[in-house]
């Protein structure tokens, strides 16, 4: 018996009693876990225990609770850096979410790197929030965005790569793996074409980082973002990572408290990385509890995780795929998804699909899954996608397919 | 499925939405969009001397949308503009949670069915579309 | 017997069993509110329920514990709305703390009305976070910073505010309370005179919120800010509210997912105001708890805060007063303090004032308070704060002078 | 007050911080500044041949900058370049946290005694402010 074997094991389900809302819920299946992860027990009272035991404000104070809640940020952004492979823990800028990441990147970083003619070029299957802000300084300097497109097989090939990057390239913004289609795409050879072309690599970790092991040394990038309430942590933090010439070259972002050096009546000088860029009082409670979230993660291993997470994409593919008015979208090989599944039903709307299978205690997501370019470049409006992480199970499957059947008969049956 | 927002009524309309094709001699048109979604429709009106003669709509929609935009035809088509204002500001202050009088009731005849969707927030802009589309094509044209 | 006259008992302290941080520290005597306040366990409850009730991210799903996060951040910000007396909850912005929603008022609001010679006129003694704004956004647009100057109370008048806001003024921003001085500036009348010139007028709120009963529609003011966790709610979140017309005119700051109406390949629209400022995931369960933290205020009563507050400021300053080698800074009148008192140890640094009081179980902060600008005005490096909130008792107050009377012996003993 | 960092010896540099002057013929001065608190600090050496004849310093700061100071311009006055350097990284790991070895220890004298700032991280710059002011003029001065 391999020592993944009862991870394996869909019908057993150790996790659940982890996730409160799980364990009070054990009718439920959530399937919805790309859009926000469930916490489990020791992240809710991580969070609690900062603010009941050690709650100041950090970086301010000269008193002992003071220094603790300095400390829990700077042993969060130690563990947040070797979690990720980040060389330097001053590198960690805590932020709010990707998103608010990735648009430091765009107004603080990409201004300095972008003229007229110059090219930022991202893939189809961007989220909103690693897509629009590039929209928006792109026609801030004048630069165009140029799209990368997967094959047939939901691959962005090194070809389409070498077709796309090239001398005008400034910036590459990629995904690593896709919120819709599930794929992971090779950043790593992106980052060595940009490279090559003396462009900037920026990968969107938001969906990798639950998913798979993540070294940003390995992958080579210039800056990597993920959110805390994707990988078990609280809503509220998120986090920048940004190689430190980059960032200590930047001009900040967000101005105020605590990020200043100095400030006259008529000018300001600013700290160093990171906190140049943390303008304000910063989520010390979150961070505190993040760093919970991966020792969580860590505690359970790489290897279980992404040994269960397979074996429940196969199944969830396969008996999807033995419905036959189930349109699945993305790669039909169960192993290149990571996390995410999406499909639609025939004729029937994906609202209408999410709403019945609420009523069947199943919860998954219906709509553009802010991926709208990637969607219409399918040539469909929206779809359904279920989402899985380690604490689901075969019940959660089997409520999903049951639902579906039930969804297909109420609007073609009799 | 016992009091779910999927009626028969809702399901028939949806299945065989007569208003759901591209009017011709339309005098306006409007489009509505459901960013939630993404969803889209066009409504069209025929309207003469203040009466709608014709209401019609196409476009991409769940069932919902669909069957509210059928079931907002059916009601206004013959119905004064200023009616089918009355009425849509009847529907929408329904499905945000107003109680109905029986003589509103009366009145939304069909369109009172979808009541149940105010009790579910996430359907709420779907059950929308059509009458928020009919209120900016009044709008728009200075009805 | 009046109804407050337990509350104004400063030897009875009926709150600190409600903040389980200072329940368990009988021995600490928190004076650093003003930085970041204690949480009570209704709110730390309001946080867990959230992640184990109703946790799933906002906006995006259509099944139940979707909608109820939904729901959570609707009723938050319709009682945030009422609590500040603004007149439409859906004005009502999540941000992440004061500083980035003033941020915002300053990226995106500010460059619609600035043109090379105009003016934004501030107060002296503004936060850090109410100043550098300012200073870049008047960088980037070519227009001036004027500052309004106290007069020897601590007040700005209004000849100083006639005599500074003019026809070139566009923007005036103040804080609502200072969190050096203490004082309550009359932002209804700088509002009015800002108005008298077509300038807007942005009230940052982070002081005042706490300590006093705020209005907004009386202040009639454009924007307001504040955070939640200086009012007793979690870090994270913070609030800008804004004038509807003008939040609706305004370009978006942040983009992504959540914000947009809809999305090609090379453009976007908006959503409507106020999704359109909020990019990527919110912080539902802070926004849940923050909502908590105003219930557990309005339970307890403007009347009561206002009026124990009112009696610790008077005995502390008295007994700061009776002591020869404490120098005073700001208004000498107890009543004009809301929270902050601020000093110094004569020939003694603030933060050897600081280090020495915590070792006798004292928390004040001692340094600039982020108000570099003030203090260089007022001739002095940094200072000492005590700030003080309902929570604080007689014996909080008494082992602040205890401490200061070893500070000096040890400095200047024998 | 026991194992507080304000012992007997911190206490008298700062009372009487005899290096605490403005150098009149320094070759090298360089300001540090502490953005936590804004104190500042210049700090002026007198530099011959690659031996510190003279070290001073001016400035506000709390008791502990001032005596870090002053104890580190005792330290180094009649040291050469080099051996300043050496001492000034010994101290900084020392305040970081790092240990020292017994002659660590005596090579740094009295400035061994402020070991225990090392247990209190807010006041850690304090210590530092010096001792960096110090590496920043050698820096500077290609030394
Ligand atoms: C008057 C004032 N404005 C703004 C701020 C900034 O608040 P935050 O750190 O929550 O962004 C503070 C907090 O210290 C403050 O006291
Ligand atoms: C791939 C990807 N990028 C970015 C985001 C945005 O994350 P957040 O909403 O936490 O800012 C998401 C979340 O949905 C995502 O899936």
């Amino acid at each position: 018996m391999s020592p993944n074997a009862h991870v394996t094991d869909l019908t057993v389900n150790p996790y659940k009693a982890d996730f409160p809302l799980l364990a009070n819920n054990p009718e439920l299946a959530f399937l919805d876990s790309a859009a926000t992860a469930q916490r489990p027990a020791v992240v809710l009272d991580a969070q609690r225990r900062f603010y009941e035991t050690m709650n100041a404000n950090p970086l301010r104070g000269l008193y002992k609770l003071s220094v603790e809640a300095t400390e829990a940020i700077q042993q969060a952004r130690q563990h947040i850096a070797r979690f990720i492979g980040a060389p330097n823990a001053k590198d960690i800028v805590l932020c709010r979410n990707t998103s608010e990441a990735l648009n430091l990147v765009a107004f603080s970083f990409a201004p300095m790197v972008l003229r007229p003619g110059d090219e930022v070029c991202i893939t189809i299957m961007e989220h909103h929030s690693n897509l629009v802000p590039w929209q928006q300084v792109c026609k801030r300097t004048g630069a165009k965005l140029v799209y990368m497109y997967p094959d047939k097989n939901s691959v962005i090939t090194e070809e389409e790569m070498r077709a796309k990057i090239g001398p005008k390239t400034k910036i590459v913004a990629a995904a690593q793996v896709s919120n819709v289609l599930g794929v992971e795409n090779d950043v790593k050879t992106m980052a060595k074409i940009a490279h090559e072309f003396d462009a900037y690599m920026v990968v969107d970790g938001a969906q990798s980082v639950p998913h798979i092991t993540v070294d940003i040394a390995d992958i080579d990038c210039d800056f990597f973002a993920f959110s805390g309430h994707k990988i078990f942590g609280p809503m509220g933090i998120g986090i920048l990572w940004g190689r430190h010439e980059l960032l200590d070259a930047m001009p900040p972002f967000l101005t105020g408290g605590e990020m200043i050096e100095s400030v006259t009546q008529q000018g300001a000088t600013w700290a160093p990385v990171p906190e140049k860029f943390e303008a304000g009082t910063q989520d010390a409670a979150g961070a505190y509890a993040l760093n919970a979230a991966i020792t969580y993660v860590e505690s359970l291993g790489w290897g279980a995780i992404e040994a269960r997470e397979a074996e429940l994409a196969k199944y969830c593919i396969e008996q999807l795929s033995a419905l036959p008015f189930i349109r699945l979208i993305g790669p039909a090989d169960p192993a290149a998804h990571h996390g995410a599944i999406s499909f639609n039903v025939c004729t029937v709307h994906p609202h209408d699909v999410a709403s019945i299978l609420d009523m069947n205690d199943v919860a998954i997501r219906a709509g553009h899954h802010c991926a709208q370019p990637l969607l219409a470049w399918m040539g469909i409006e929206s779809c359904c996608r279920a989402s899985v992480a380690f604490y689901n199970d075969k019940q959660d499957i089997d409520k999903l397919v049951e639902g579906l059947k039930k969804v297909w008969s109420m609007f073609n049956g009799e | 499925m016992g009091n779910s927002i999927y009626s028969a009524a809702l399901m028939d309309h949806n299945a065989h939405p007569d208003n759901k094709y591209d009017l011709q001699d339309a005098t306006y048109s409007h489009d509505g969009i459901n960013p939630s979604c993404g969803d889209e429709m066009t409504l069209k009106l025929k309207v003469n001397d203040g009466v709608i003669e014709k209401a019609a709509f196409t476009g991409h929609g769940c069932a919902v949308s669909q069957a509210s935009a059928d079931i907002m035809a059916d009601l206004i088509e013959g119905e004064t503009v200023e009616e089918a204002r009355r009425l849509s500001g009847l529907f929408l202050g329904m499905i945000q949670g107003k109680e109905l009088s029986d003589q509103d009731r009366e009145d939304l005849d069909e369109a009172a069915e979808l009541e149940s969707i105010s009790r579910m927030p996430a359907r709420v802009k779907c059950a929308e579309l059509a009458w928020r589309t009919l209120d900016g094509i009044l709008d728009e044209n200075g009805e």
